[in-house]
């Protein structure tokens, strides 16, 4: 399957999925009211991450056009390469030769004038390609750095810590012996050495994030377990005679949700500043901002200075991430267990 | 000749018109609403309720220390004559633990648990008097032989957790009297405690106040300890008085419906196997509170007035005081 | 006390063991030694180079079970290795990690206790200064800048730092290294304000919410009925009530200060650990980095340990057990 | 007397629930907290005996023992004829169903994630009562009538409700599969005066209605004395008295029942300023007194207290474990 289909799918799946579970949270008040709350206290945030994921679900949208099914792609040319919805946005030919600064008409360096005149809004970059387009990309890769982490963390902690907490005994012995193993390595130095022996790549470096961040969430998951094992409407479950399995299932994965959604919005911009400096050291994520930020960063001692490069990509990141903070914030404000009952 | 008898009553403590308020469910929402209250000095006033009645909020905004984003909005609070409300912050805090002091319901997270009992005490003695570090040991010494704590200079050195639940109560009200209070408000002092600890508790409570000659304001949910400790009870039922009087009037011949009712509710009362009377519904949250009466949605004598009018005080004598429409229509008849 | 001293040690000690396993496992068996060769020499290098590169980098040995020589294996060398503290050579350039090590260990601390120890005073006197006005404008005020401060990303805080002080303002030199302490303390200014600026966010957002938490406790209130005044009941009070989380956030640093900051040093060119760790990326120099992660647990479950022990200090509520 | 001849519901003989103390290097178990001592107790079909005492003394552990939510170990509780002591999984399944729990806090016992009608259905789910899901629904509204509460509420969620409420909704969801025992662990406790009538008025009525027997355990006299035919009092792991709740209340046999009896709040106008009746503190049960457990305590103890740990004696209908009540005289 070519990799745009793929991504096609991957996002068509994700659409549903997500349209799925904001259903089932407006059927459960509980959730809506928090879905409310939340709203209510961040409206900004709230949107400006709707944007990003906007933004990222529309360059996942790719299709080839202008030839035959089954017809050859002719290499090195952009006919025959997908173009996503975003990349439909920019003329087909945007790339001009090297820098230009924003709106400029001609070549910084060379002076030659520009394919598309006074149309590059935040300029070019080394190798011309328009800055604006790119980062807007990078909002894609940005959160495919969070979700794919995120998908791999989630499922992983959830059954290590549901089924160690619930267990107890030598399994709980077992998985926190190999917890505090991964925990007791400097979590920068196990991820660099995770990428070194992993190699570079988009999958292999999220595989490395969630191999070094499932122990923090696996271990409040544990510990929460614990206590809602000896909480009274699990006992009174039990008296009423259901099975284990199902006390798990009805009554502790749902009274942990909340706990697994306020690690997601707490590590998502961890994750997204993780990739950053991973880029700087040289195996980060190919289009992400921290390599926008990395190629630009040698261009400051440059005159005259190249700064929009630096400015765009630092900018949309600084957004992001201070979005997803003040929302990660309200949501743990909102779902507390220590809060949320009464606020709501 | 009720004037004549304020006049000779010395008050350490005068609640005039004290509204507190908290935000709930998104709008500021008086729980405490226009309470008055005055205790005497040496006397017990029982304020009694069930739970968010508004009985401590009262208590914590007398002490001015209501947490936030709980607020005092309107009403005069005098701690000996002194304006607890307009005291600067400095005043305020030797009014704290000097002229009144405070304990609490739970004593095991009331005291600090990293600092010595004996800290504590010693603490509350130098924030209030020029004694050196070793004369205040020596009191606070003196102090835990005084409530009854065994083998006290010991006890100067242990941690909170090291005592036992009633030990630690011992400990608190040790602190409290650290500087001698005219008086002493109690937040349901034995409510975490068993019965034979309680019981003890009870006693070290009124021996202190025969010899101390304080006053003592007591925060309780339960008759029995109102019947065993006070002078004059306020009974509290959603954020308002609902009767207020000597203990013998208001637990022997209660006047306001609610106060009936809470008395004939409980299980020691009625006969054994006999159906207890109930007080149909349920406790109204702050946000549902009616706007005449409080009690008027639950009562079995409300009429006309009750759901739409506040009830005054109604005086059945001259010290026994009942909000109830149904009590001024009754007296009103039968004295023109 | 001594019986949880020990246990904990032995259970550390079987952590340390845990982790050189994955190490093996990753280093070794993942990636082969052959993957290491080829990405240290060039991925076309002919086979016999690729043979020579791994004898002469000790990898020619049979990976876990020697059936001649029980204890002559790559799993036996790496343990031996690591347990004696020997280490070996590094992967690039032959220099002994020992040496190394030791060369970069002073820098690296150089940098490293200025910046925790302006941090701890900086994240810990905010936190109680904004947990004291909790519920006002000055505590909102207080965490919307902090949240501000942790979404930028560190790497902008140096580009800035660097370019704003070095280059316009010209207070300090940009990077560089000098042994000598009288001039060190001018190029150790910028990278501490730098890493200061860069984690106040996070640490002070930490504090105020540990400082808060513990103001809502009823023994609070007990000390205001007293007649406590703020500042009391915060550094009397609250503070030594909040020992436990702060020490807890403080040990975890202490690792850090040996094996020192990677993005730090190796933009303001300090030659400590974190650089050699740069390097080592650079170099493909895998023998170095397992080194690295192998130090830093170490560090880490020791003050693990050490803080196990501290907590009785600050709590006599914990008894070990 | 019917209970006389009729075998109880159920009987608890010499039941033993540790909970063990460890320390060391290895986490060895150094001691036991003796939480059920010994406790031998019956409870007649369609009665209700209290367990009373103060906390700590263990009375939770033994409810939660007869639930087999605690592993005894050792005793025998025998129900209708089964020693459940010695069943496990798929064999006490069944009995799941005829014993159920009301406990404490209502706030704690509902899932604040299920529905009403889905935390009530629950037990029917799991004994297969009921042919579908509508019929369970219907079931559902009926018990939410029986304890008097709304049906149009059963999709509403735990929060929503009162603490008095709540509780309505843990009896509807003990009755749903047809207990004939109910273990109530301070059911009552943690409710307003106002409310506590209501809850205990209820209570007696569906005892009446359905023949149930509780076994109600509580630290609260004035409830045992309104609720219970029979009393059991419970000290440090032990039953020191029981006996017919009458009788026990207007002649105690044991000093800690005078001393429990005495130390209660009366609302007795007269009864104001006596001297607390129990002196210090309850020992701690990892480490109870030799001989009577109570003698640290006991206003009336005497030489051989300390030394024997006293047996049962007879009482008239019920038991006292005090020397004073030996038939071959107190001092031997």
């Amino acid at each position: 399957m070519e990799p745009h289909v793929l991504s096609n799918l991957i996002t068509a799946a994700l659409a549903i999925l997500l349209a799925a579970a904001l259903l089932r949270a407006r059927r459960d008040p509980l959730w809506r009211g928090a879905g409310r709350e939340l709203a209510r206290r961040r409206p900004i945030a709230v949107s400006v991450v709707a944007l990003y994921v906007l933004i990222a679900g529309l360059d996942s949208i790719a299709w080839v056009d202008g030839h035959a099914p089954g017809a050859k792609a002719e290499s090195g040319t952009l006919q025959g390469q997908a173009r996503s919805v975003i990349d439909r946005l920019f003329p087909a030919d945007f790339q001009e030769r090297s820098y230009s600064a924003p709106l400029a008409t001609h070549e910084l360096y060379g002076e030659e004038p520009l394919l598309h005149p006074g149309k590059h809004l935040l300029g070019t970059n080394m190798i011309g390609q328009d800055v604006l387009h790119l980062t807007l990309k990078g909002a894609r890769v940005a959160l495919v750095i969070g979700g794919l982490t995120s998908a791999i963390v989630i499922p992983l902690a959830l059954l290590v810590g549901v089924s160690a907490g619930w267990v107890g005994g030598r399994l709980d012995d077992a998985v926190f012996f190999v917890m505090s193993t991964l925990a007791s390595m400097p979590t920068l130095l196990l991820l660099i050495a995770l990428i070194m022996a992993l190699g570079t790549g988009t999958t292999q470096v999220c595989l490395a994030l969630g191999i070094t961040g499932w122990v923090g969430l696996a271990r409040l998951v544990r510990a929460e377990t614990f206590k809602i094992r000896e909480l009274d409407y699990v006992q009174a479950a039990r008296v009423l005679g259901t099975s284990e399995l199902r006390i798990v299932w009805r009554h502790v994965v749902p009274n942990l949700m909340h706990l697994v959604l306020i690690t997601f919005a707490l590590l998502f911009s961890g994750l997204v500043l993780s990739e950053v400096m991973l880029s700087w050291l040289g195996i980060g994520i190919d289009g992400s901002w921290g390599r926008m930020i990395d190629q630009a960063r040698s261009e400051l001692s440059r005159e005259p200075v190249i700064w929009w490069n630096l400015l765009a990509s630092s900018t949309a990141l600084f957004i992001l991430i201070l979005a997803v903070n003040q929302v990660a914030d309200a949501v743990r404000d909102v779902l507390d267990p220590r809060t949320a009952l009464e606020a709501l | 000749m009720s004037e004549a008898r304020a006049r000779a009553r010395e008050l350490v403590l005068e609640v005039r018109d004290l509204s507190t308020s908290f935000p709930i469910d998104g709008a500021r929402r008086r729980v405490v609403d226009r309470v008055s209250l005055e205790v005497a000095a040496g006397e017990t006033l029982a304020l009694v309720g069930e739970s968010g009645c508004g009985k401590s909020v009262t208590a914590l905004s007398a002490m001015r220390l209501v947490p936030k984003p709980g607020l005092v909005e309107s009403g005069t609070i005098r701690i000996g004559g002194k304006d607890v409300r307009t005291l600067p912050v400095t005043e305020m805090r030797r009014v704290r633990g000097n002229d009144v002091s405070m304990i609490f319901q739970e004593p095991m997270t009331s005291l600090n648990p990293v600092q010595t009992c004996g800290a504590q005490v010693v603490e509350g003695i130098r924030l209030h008097h020029r004694v050196s570090n070793a004369e205040a040991r020596r009191q606070a010494g003196a102090l835990f032989s005084q409530v009854g704590i065994p083998d006290a200079e010991a006890r100067l050195d242990a941690y909170p957790h090291q005592l036992s639940g009633g030990m630690r109560q011992r400990v608190m009200i040790a602190m409290a009297l650290a500087s001698r209070p005219r008086l002493l408000i109690a937040d349901e002092p034995t409510t975490a405690l068993d019965v034979t600890i309680q019981a003890q508790i009870l006693e070290l409570l009124r021996s202190l106040q025969r010899d101390l000659g304080m006053a003592i304001l007591l925060i309780t949910h339960d008759v029995g300890i109102v019947n065993e400790l006070a002078d004059r009870v306020a009974v509290m039922y959603a954020g308002r008085i609902a009767e207020e009087g000597p203990r013998r009037d208001v637990l022997g011949a209660p006047r306001h419906p609610y106060t009936q009712g809470l008395l004939r509710s409980l299980p020691g009362r009625a006969a054994p196997g006999e159906r207890l009377e109930e007080i149909p519904g349920v406790v109204p949250p702050p946000s549902q509170w009616p706007s005449g009466c409080r009690f008027s949605n639950r009562c079995p004598i409300a009429f006309e007035p009750c759901d739409s009018i506040e009830p005054e005080r109604t005086a059945v004598s001259a010290v026994h005081g009942v909000w109830c429409h149904a009590v001024a229509r009754d007296l009103g008849a039968s004295e023109p | 006390m001594i019986a949880y001293v020990l246990r904990r040690l032995v259970y550390g000690f079987a952590t340390v063991l845990g982790v050189l396993l994955f190490l093996f496992f990753l280093f070794f068996l993942y990636a082969s030694p052959e993957d290491i060769a080829r990405r240290a020499i060039g991925e076309k290098a002919p086979p016999a180079a690729i043979e020579q590169w791994i004898a002469n980098h000790g990898y020619d040995r049979p990976l876990v079970w020697n059936p001649e020589d029980p204890t002559d294996s790559l799993l036996v060398e790496h343990f031996r290795r690591m347990l004696t503290f020997d280490f070996g050579r590094s992967d690039a350039d032959d220099v002994p990690i020992r040496q190394r090590l030791a060369e970069g260990a002073g820098p690296s601390l150089a940098l490293m206790v200025p910046l925790f120890l302006f941090e701890l005073l900086v994240s810990v006197t905010l936190g109680l200064f904004v947990a004291t006005f909790r519920e006002t404008y000055i505590d909102r005020a207080g965490v919307a800048i902090c949240v501000f401060a942790m979404s930028v990303s560190i790497l902008l805080y140096i580009i800035g730092g660097q370019y704003l002080v070095g280059r316009v303002l010209n207070w300090f030199p940009v990077s560089g290294w000098d042994a000598s302490p009288s001039v060190i303390a001018r190029f150790l200014a910028l990278p501490v304000i730098v890493g200061v600026l860069a984690s106040f966010g996070e640490q002070v957002r930490f504090y105020r919410t540990v400082f808060v938490e513990e103001t809502a406790r009823d023994y609070v209130r007990t000390a205001r009925a007293k007649g406590c005044g703020d500042a009391r009941v915060m550094w009397r009070h609250v503070l030594p009530n909040a020992m436990i989380p702060i020490l807890t956030q403080v040990v975890v640093a202490i690792p850090f200060l040996f094996t020192g900051s990677i993005l730090l040093e190796s933009f303001f060119g300090i030659p400590g650990l974190g650089s050699m760790t740069v390097d080592a990326i650079q170099g493909n120099d895998f023998a170095t980095l397992r080194v690295m992660v192998f130090i830093g647990s170490l560090l880490f479950i020791l003050a693990q340990i050490a803080t196990d022990v501290l907590y009785t200090l600050a709590d006599p509520r914990v008894r070990l057990e | 007397m019917s209970e006389a001849v009729s075998p109880p519901l159920l009987r608890v003989e010499g039941l033993e629930t540790y909970f063990p103390i460890r320390s060391g290097p290895l986490r060895r178990i150094t001691g036991w907290v003796r939480a059920a001592d010994g406790v031998d107790l019956a409870v007649p079909a369609g009665k209700t005996l209290a367990l009373v005492g103060e906390s700590g003394c263990g009375k939770s552990t033994v409810g939660r023992s007869i639930l087999r939510l605690e592993q005894p170990r050792a005793g025998r509780i025998w129900f209708d004829g089964v020693d459940l002591a010695t069943l496990a999984g798929r064999a006490l399944h069944p009995y799941r169903r005829r014993i159920q729990m009301i406990l404490q806090d209502p706030a704690a016992a509902l899932d604040p994630r299920m529905r009403l009608r889905d935390a009530i259905a629950e037990g029917m789910q799991a004994f297969g009562i009921g042919a579908n899901e509508a019929e369970r629904t219907e079931r559902v509204a009926e018990l939410l009538r029986q304890v008097r509460l709304d049906p149009g509420q059963m999709g509403r969620y735990p929060h929503e409700l009162s603490g008095g409420q709540r509780q309505r909704v843990c009896i509807a969801r003990a009755l749903a599969v047809d207990p004939e025992l109910i273990v109530c662990d301070e059911a009552v406790s943690a409710l307003d005066v106002s409310i506590q009538a209501q809850i205990l008025n209820l209570l007696a009525d569906l005892q009446q209605e359905r023949e149930l027997a509780y076994l109600f355990i509580t630290h609260d006299l004035a409830v045992v004395r309104h609720i219970a035919d029979r009393v059991a009092v419970m000290y440090l792991g032990q039953i020191v008295e029981e006996g017919p709740v009458e009788r026990v209340f207007a002649l105690p046999a044991h000093p800690y029942t005078r001393g429990l009896l005495a130390a209660a709040p009366s609302l007795d106008a007269g009864a104001r300023g006596r001297p607390a009746p129990v002196r210090g503190d309850p020992p701690s049960p990892a480490n109870p007194p030799a001989g009577c457990r109570f003698h640290t305590r006991c206003p009336d103890v005497f030489d051989r207290c300390p030394r024997e740990s006293p047996p049962s004696y007879a009482v008239g209908d019920g038991t006292s474990r005090c020397f004073l009540c030996d038939p071959e005289g107190p001092s031997r």
